[in-house]
C-alpha cells in the first residue's frame, strides 16, 4: 500500500474497524485518510487500547479512597503507604502474544507490565503473575508451560526483579487461548511520582531506549480479535524482549527522574508510538510535532505507518525540561542508550507527523480519544446454576483418598517445579516467596512490609458471574489478612471471550458488577488494570478470569505469619466456622470437579461482610501475637488446607473429624471467609473472637511429630503428603 | 551420516545477543565489525546411509523441536558418512 | 576495612551485596563503575550477582573485558583478595583468575532454591579463617549457568591444591543436593593463592533478619574480617 | 566482507544442553539422532576488500572475545564481498 493514497473502508475493514467507524473517521476528518493515519485511528480505537465494550461497566468500579493517590487512567495505580512512600502497581495481560510464541510473549508481557510501573517513578520491586493453560495432558499445554515459565523467568531474573508469587490453573476452555497476566510492583516517593500528560508547548519531545523495528506491528488489534486458521498468516513478526536493555531503560530512567529533569513521562506500549504520542498530547490538551526521520530505526525504509504502529520493546517517550537537555543525554550515553530529540509539544490539538520532509499525518487528537467509540453491548445471563447438595457429589473414596488425588491433582499439585525458575530472592527484601499464601516483600530500609497475591476461581465465574467476581476479590483479601497486613487496593485484569456475543457480555458485567461490590466493602479500591477480550478459538470462549491482583501493608514484617506450622502444643481453630458444623458447600467445588466429575452448580456464596469481620479478627489477633500459623480456605477445602499446613511447616497436626454423612463436604467443601489459624494463647483468641462476636471452631492440636492426623483416619506424614503433592508438575514437564 | 543444522532468526526479529557482542567488539577496538547476528550449530549423527533421509529426518527435528519456526529459519547440511 | 563493589550493566545483587558489607562492616564498600579503570586501594574487591551484559554470549564473558576488571586484575596480582559471587564467579573464570568455566545447570533451567554447603578442607586462606572445615551452610542459588565443569586432570589438581572451598551437600529433603550437576558438587573455589574466590550461592541473600538463613552473614563476615 | 564463525565445544567438554535435547529428539521418537552437540554460529560484516584480512580479524576477534579458547574450538569461513 502507498503510503499517500487514500484508504477505502475495505482497508479500513482490513483494520477491525467497523462501517459505523470508518464514516465516524470520515467526519472527523472531513476527508479521507492516509495508510498511517488510518493506523493510528484504528489501533487508539481498538478494543485494547480504547476498551470500548468494559469501559461502560469500568466506570462503575470505585477507584477512590483516602489512600488512592492516583486511580485508573495512568500507566499503574498508586497507594499512600505512608512516611511519604507509595506503591505503584498494575497487572496485564499478554495472551495472543503467548499463545504464539510462549517464551518472547511471557517476556514481553514482565518487560511491559515493569515499565508500566517505572514510568510512574517508582522502582519495581515485586512481579508476580497469573497463568491458564488448557488440559494438563493437552498437546500444547506441556511446550506453553515450559515457554511460558521460562519466559517469565527469562525477563525478571535478568532484570533482578523478583517474581514473588503468582498463580497457575489448567482448564480445557483454554487450550486454544492461554492466559498470560503479569502484575508488577513499584515502590515511590508519593510526592515524586511522574504523569504522562504533556505539558509546555515548545518542549522538546524525546525518544529513549532501545531501535525501533517491524516487530509486532498492529499487535493492539491483533488482541482484539478471535483466533482462527487466518490469524496465522497475518502474525506479525513477533516482538523480541531485552531485558538487558530494559534494565538499563530502567536505571536511567529513575536517574533520570532523580535528576529532575522529566516533566511527562509514557512507556510505548501497546500500539507503541502512536498511543504514546497521543495519550501525552491528549491528556495534556495540547499537540505533538514528530519528524519520524529522527526515530532512531533498526531496519532501513521503515514507513511512517510502520514507525507508527511497531511493539518494538524496551522503548519510551518523554517531554523534558529544555534546560536539562543536557543532563538528560549524559544519563542517557552513560547506560549506553538511544537519546533523541524527535519533535516538540504544540498547543494546536493535533497529531503532525512528518516524513521525508512531508506531511505523513496530520490529525486532530480530540476524535482519536474523545470519540473513540463506547459500547453498551446487549448481555443476557445464562441460567442459574442449581444448588448441589453434598449427597449428590459425595465420591465413594475415604478421606485419606480424596486427599491424595487432591493434593496430586493439577489444580493443587506443588508449583515448585514453576517458581524455582524464578529468582525470588533478588533485591534481598522477600520474606515470603512463592509457595504460601500473600507474598511479602520488605519496603527497603524500613520496617513496613508489603503483601501481595493474585487470585481467581475462573470455575466460580463460570457458573456465577456475580459471585465469582466477588469471591476473587474475596479470596485475595484472605490472602493479604492471612499474613497480617491490612488489604489496601487492587488492580485486576478481566480476561473473557468475545463481548460480541451475550452471554459472554452477561459475564463481563456480572463480573465485574461483584468485584465492584466487594471492593466497597473491603475498603481496596480498584486503582489500574487491564482488559482482555476475543479469547476465543473457533467460538470457543474460555472460563472467564477476572483475575484480582492486592496489595496490603503491615506496619512491621517482623510480626507477619506464615502458614507453615512452627511447633506443636498450639490450639488448632477455624476461623468463620461454627463449633458444630458437619457439612459444606461443595457445589462447583474442586472436590466435585476432580473426584465426582461434576463441574458447574452454585459456587459457595461469598461474604465480603463476613470476610471483612474475619480478617479484621485475624489481624487483631496477628498483632495481639496470639498466632503462630494462618492459612486461609479455598481450593480443596479444610483438610487440604491443613495438609498444606502441615507440608510448609515444622510440626504435625491432630484433629477429629465428625462422625457423620458429610464428612467430605465438612473436609472438602469451599465454603468462603474462613482460615485455619494455629494459637498461642486459647483463652485470649477465644475471648477476641467472641468480643469481636466472630464464630470459631476449635479444631484440634499443633504435634511434634510432622505428621496429619485426621482421626479416626491414620496419620499421614508429612514425607508421604509430599510426596503425593510435589511431583505432579515436574513429572509432567519431564515426560 | 553427521549432520549439520545452522539455526538463524528471521531477519527482522530482533537480536539482542548480536548487538550486545557488536558493542563489545566495538569497546575492544574492533569497530570494524557490524552486523553481528548471532545463531545456534547443531551438530548429530543419523543413523542412516541415505543422504536424502538424513536430511528429511533432520527436517523433521527442526520443525517438532530444534528450531522455533515463529522467529528462526534454519538449513540443513548433510556432511558425510560418520 | 575497605571493600568496592564493581558494577556492571545488568548487575543486579550489587545492592544487595553493598548492604550485606555495610551491615557487616558498618561502612559502605566503594561502588566501582564498569567503565572505570582507576581503582583505589582496597582490601578486597566484591564482583556481584546479575546478568552482565545480560549474559550474551558467554556468561560473564563481556564483563571480564571491562576497563575496570583490568584493574581488578592488577589488584589480584598483587596479591589482592577478590571474591566473586554468581555472575561475579563466571566473570572471575572468564578472566582467567579461577580455573575452570561454568556451563549450563544440567536441568537446563534456571534454578532458584535453597543449598547446604559444606565447608571443604583448604589451602590456607584468609577467605575462609572464620569457618570450621566441615561445618555447613545454608546458603541459596538462583542461576542458570552454575554447572562447574573442568577436566579430570583439573579437578585432581583443584583437590590435591585444597583449592575447593564448598560443596553442596545432603539437605536432608528428596532432591539432589548438587542444584545444577556441578563437577563434584562444587559450589565455590579458591585460586591458588588462596586470595581469590568464586562461589554460585548468594551469601547476601542469607543475611538473618528475614532471611530464610544467617548462614551467608556468617560467611561474609568471615570472608571480610580475613582480609583486614 | 561477510564472515562466518562457527564457535563448537571441544571434544570432551560436557555439554549438558546436547545431551538434553539429544533425550528430548529421542522421546519425540527421533531415536535415530545420537551425539548432539550445541555450538553457535555467528555472522558479521567486517569492513574489508581482503579477504585474507578479514579472516585474520576474525580470528582476533575470537581469541580475544568470541570464543573461550578454553573450551571452545572455532572455524571462520569468509562467505563473499558483502
Ligand atoms: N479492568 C480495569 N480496571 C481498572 N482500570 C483499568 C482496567 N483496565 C484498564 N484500566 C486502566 O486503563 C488504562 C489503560 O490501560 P492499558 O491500556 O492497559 O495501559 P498501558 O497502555 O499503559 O498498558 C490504565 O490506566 C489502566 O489502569
Ligand atoms: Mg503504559
Amino acid at each position: 500500500m502507498n503510503e499517500i493514497q487514500e484508504m477505502s473502508f475495505a482497508d479500513a475493514e482490513a483494520m477491525g474497524l467497523s462501517f459505523d467507524e470508518w464514516q465516524l473517521i470520515l467526519k472527523r476528518l472531513d476527508r479521507t485518510p492516509n495508510l498511517c493515519e488510518l493506523g493510528i485511528f484504528s489501533a487508539m480505537w481498538s478494543e485494547h487500547c480504547s476498551y470500548k465494550s468494559s469501559k461502560k461497566w469500568l466506570k462503575t468500579l470505585p477507584t477512590e479512597g483516602p489512600q488512592v493517590i492516583q486511580g485508573p487512567g495512568e500507566n499503574a495505580g498508586v497507594v499512600d503507604i505512608g512516611d511519604g512512600l507509595a506503591v505503584v502497581f498494575k497487572i496485564e495481560s499478554h495472551n495472543h502474544p503467548s499463545f504464539i510464541e510462549p517464551y518472547q510473549g511471557a517476556a514481553t508481557g514482565v518487560g511491559g507490565i515493569l515499565r508500566d510501573v517505572f514510568t510512574m517513578g517508582a522502582r519495581p520491586v515485586a512481579l508476580l503473575n497469573a497463568l491458564r493453560f488448557g488440559d494438563i495432558d493437552h498437546e500444547k499445554t506441556k511446550h506453553l508451560l515450559s515457554g511460558v515459565v521460562a519466559g517469565i523467568g527469562g525477563y525478571g531474573n535478568c532484570i533482578g526483579i523478583p517474581t514473588v508469587g503468582g498463580e497457575v490453573n489448567f482448564h480445557s476452555s483454554y487450550n486454544g487461548n492461554i492466559l498470560v497476566n503479569a502484575m508488577a510492583v513499584g515502590l515511590a516517593h508519593s510526592d515524586r511520582i511522574f504523569y504522562s500528560a504533556a505539558t509546555g508547548a515548545g518542549n522538546p519531545v524525546i525518544y529513549v531506549g532501545a531501535k525501533t523495528g517491524r516487530d509486532g506491528i498492529h499487535g493492539a488489534t491483533m488482541a482484539s480479535a478471535e483466533f482462527s486458521d487466518e490469524t496465522e498468516s497475518k502474525r506479525p513478526t513477533v516482538q523480541v524482549g531485552d531485558p538487558f536493555t530494559g534494565k538499563l531503560l530502567m536505571e536511567a530512567c529513575l536517574e533520570l527522574m532523580a535528576a529532575d529533569a522529566v516533566l511527562s513521562i509514557q512507556d510505548m506500549g501497546a500500539a507503541g508510538l502512536t498511543s504514546s504520542s497521543v495519550e501525552m498530547a491528549s491528556k495534556g490538551r495540547l499537540g505533538m510535532e514528530i519528524d519520524l526521520d529522527l526515530v532512531p530505526v533498526r531496519e532501513a525504509g521503515m514507513s511512517a505507518y510502520e514507525i507508527m504502529l511497531s511493539e518494538s520493546q524496551e522503548r519510551m517517550l518523554m517531554v523534558i525540561k529544555p534546560e536539562q537537555a543536557e543532563t538528560a543525554r549524559a544519563i542517557f550515553e552513560k547506560w549506553d542508550l538511544d537519546f533523541m530529540p524527535i519533535g516538540q509539544v504544540t498547543d494546536t490539538q493535533r497529531l503532525v507527523l512528518l516524513k521525508d520532509g512531508k506531511t505523513a499525518c496530520d490529525i486532530p487528537l480530540a476524535p482519536l480519544v474523545d470519540d473513540a467509540p463506547e459500547y453498551d453491548r446487549p448481555y443476557r445471563a445464562d441460567e442459574m446454576q442449581p444448588v448441589l447438595a453434598t449427597a449428590q457429589l459425595a465420591a465413594d473414596s475415604d478421606i485419606t483418598d480424596c486427599l491424595r488425588q487432591l493434593l496430586g491433582s493439577a489444580e493443587l499439585a506443588s508449583r515448585r517445579w514453576v517458581y524455582e525458575q524464578y529468582d525470588s530472592d533478588v533485591m534481598a527484601d522477600t520474606i515470603f516467596g512463592p509457595g504460601g499464601d500473600a507474598a511479602l516483600v520488605r519496603v527497603h530500609g524500613t520496617e513496613k512490609g508489603l503483601a501481595i497475591t493474585v487470585d481467581c476461581t475462573p470455575r466460580y465465574v463460570d457458573a456465577d458471574p456475580f459471585e465469582g467476581g466477588r469471591q476473587a476479590v474475596c479470596e485475595a483479601y484472605r490472602n493479604i489478612s492471612a499474613s497480617g497486613a491490612r488489604a489496601l487496593a487492587v488492580t485486576n485484569n478481566l480476561n473473557f471471550g468475545n463481548p460480541e456475543k451475550q452471554d459472554i457480555m452477561a459475564q463481563l458485567v456480572g463480573a465485574v458488577s461483584g468485584m465492584g461490590a466487594a471492593c466497597r466493602i473491603l475498603n481496596t479500591p480498584v486503582v489500574s488494570g487491564n482488559v482482555s477480550l476475543y479469547n476465543e478459538t473457533d467460538g470457543m470462549a474460555i472460563q472467564p478470569c477476572p483475575v484480582i491482583g492486592m496489595v496490603g501493608l503491615i506496619d512491621n514484617w517482623a510480626r507477619a505469619v506464615g502458614c507453615g506450622l512452627t511447633a506443636a502444643g498450639q490450639i488448632l481453630y477455624v476461623i468463620g466456622q461454627d463449633a458444630g458444623t458437619d457439612d459444606g458447600w461443595l457445589g462447583c467445588s474442586l472436590y466435585a470437579r476432580q473426584l465426582a466429575g461434576r463441574e458447574g452448580g452454585a459456587p459457595p456464596p461469598a461474604n465480603p461482610d463476613a470476610e471483612r469481620k474475619h480478617g479484621d479478627l485475624l489481624r487483631c489477633a496477628i498483632e495481639g501475637g496470639m498466632i503462630a500459623a494462618a492459612h486461609d480456605i479455598s481450593d480443596g477445602g479444610l483438610l487440604v488446607a491443613l495438609a498444606e499446613m502441615v507440608m510448609a511447616g515444622q510440626a504435625g497436626a491432630e484433629i477429629v473429624t465428625p462422625d457423620c454423612d458429610t464428612l467430605h463436604g465438612w473436609a472438602f467443601g469451599e465454603d468462603q471467609a474462613r482460615y485455619i489459624v494455629a494459637v498461642t494463647d486459647a483463652g485470649a483468641f477465644e475471648a477476641l473472637c467472641s468480643e469481636q462476636n466472630v464464630a470459631c471452631a476449635r479444631l484440634g492440636t499443633t504435634i511434634s511429630k510432622c505428621e496429619l492426623t485426621a482421626a479416626p483416619a491414620a496419620p499421614i506424614s508429612k514425607e508421604q503428603l509430599k510426596s503425593w503433592h510435589e511431583p505432579r508438575l515436574a513429572a509432567l514437564m519431564s515426560q | 551420516m553427521q549432520v549439520i543444522i545452522n539455526i538463524t532468526l528471521k531477519a527482522g526479529v530482533l537480536d539482542p545477543q548480536g548487538r550486545a557482542v557488536e558493542n563489545a567488539l566495538a569497546g575492544l577496538g574492533f569497530t570494524d565489525a557490524v552486523d553481528v547476528r548471532i545463531g545456534k550449530q547443531i551438530t548429530l549423527d543419523i543413523d542412516s546411509e541415505d543422504a536424502a533421509r538424513a536430511e528429511q529426518r533432520a527436517a523433521r527435528m527442526c520443525e517438532s523441536l530444534l528450531a522455533n519456526t515463529v522467529i528462526e529459519d534454519y538449513t540443513i547440511e548433510v556432511v558425510a558418512p560418520s | 576495612m575497605r571493600a568496592a563493589v564493581i558494577i556492571f550493566p545488568g548487575s543486579n545483587c550489587d545492592r544487595d551485596m553493598m548492604v550485606a558489607v555495610q551491615t557487616i562492616t558498618g561502612r559502605r564498600p566503594a561502588l566501582v563503575w564498569h567503565k572505570d579503570s582507576q581503582l583505589d586501594p582496597v582490601d578486597i574487591v566484591i564482583i556481584p550477582g546479575g546478568f552482565s551484559f545480560g549474559d550474551y554470549l558467554r556468561c560473564g564473558a563481556l564483563a571480564a573485558r571491562a576497563p575496570a576488571m583490568h584493574s581488578v586484575l592488577d589488584h589480584a596480582s598483587r596479591g589482592g583478595a577478590v571474591l566473586g559471587v554468581c555472575n561475579g564467579f563466571q566473570i572471575l573464570l572468564e578472566s582467567g583468575l579461577l580455573p575452570g568455566t561454568l556451563v549450563r545447570n544440567s536441568g537446563l533451567k534456571f534454578v532458584c532454591r535453597e543449598t547446604r554447603l559444606a565447608v571443604q578442607k583448604t589451602i590456607d586462606t584468609p577467605l575462609m579463617a572464620g569457618l570450621p572445615q566441615g561445618s555447613e551452610l545454608i546458603i541459596p542459588v538462583a542461576h542458570n549457568e552454575g554447572n562447574y565443569f573442568a577436566d579430570d586432570d583439573q579437578l585432581d589438581a583443584l583437590e590435591l591444591g585444597g583449592q575447593i572451598a564448598l560443596r553442596y551437600t545432603d539437605n536432608h529433603d528428596s532432591r539432589p543436593a548438587n542444584p545444577n550437576g556441578a563437577a563434584r558438587d562444587i559450589a565455590g573455589i579458591l585460586s591458588a593463592n588462596g586470595r581469590v574466590m568464586g562461589m554460585m550461592p548468594h551469601p547476601e541473600r542469607a543475611m538473618g533478619a528475614g532471611h530464610k538463613s544467617a548462614d551467608g552473614c556468617r560467611f561474609l563476615r568471615s570472608v571480610l574480617e580475613g582480609v583486614s
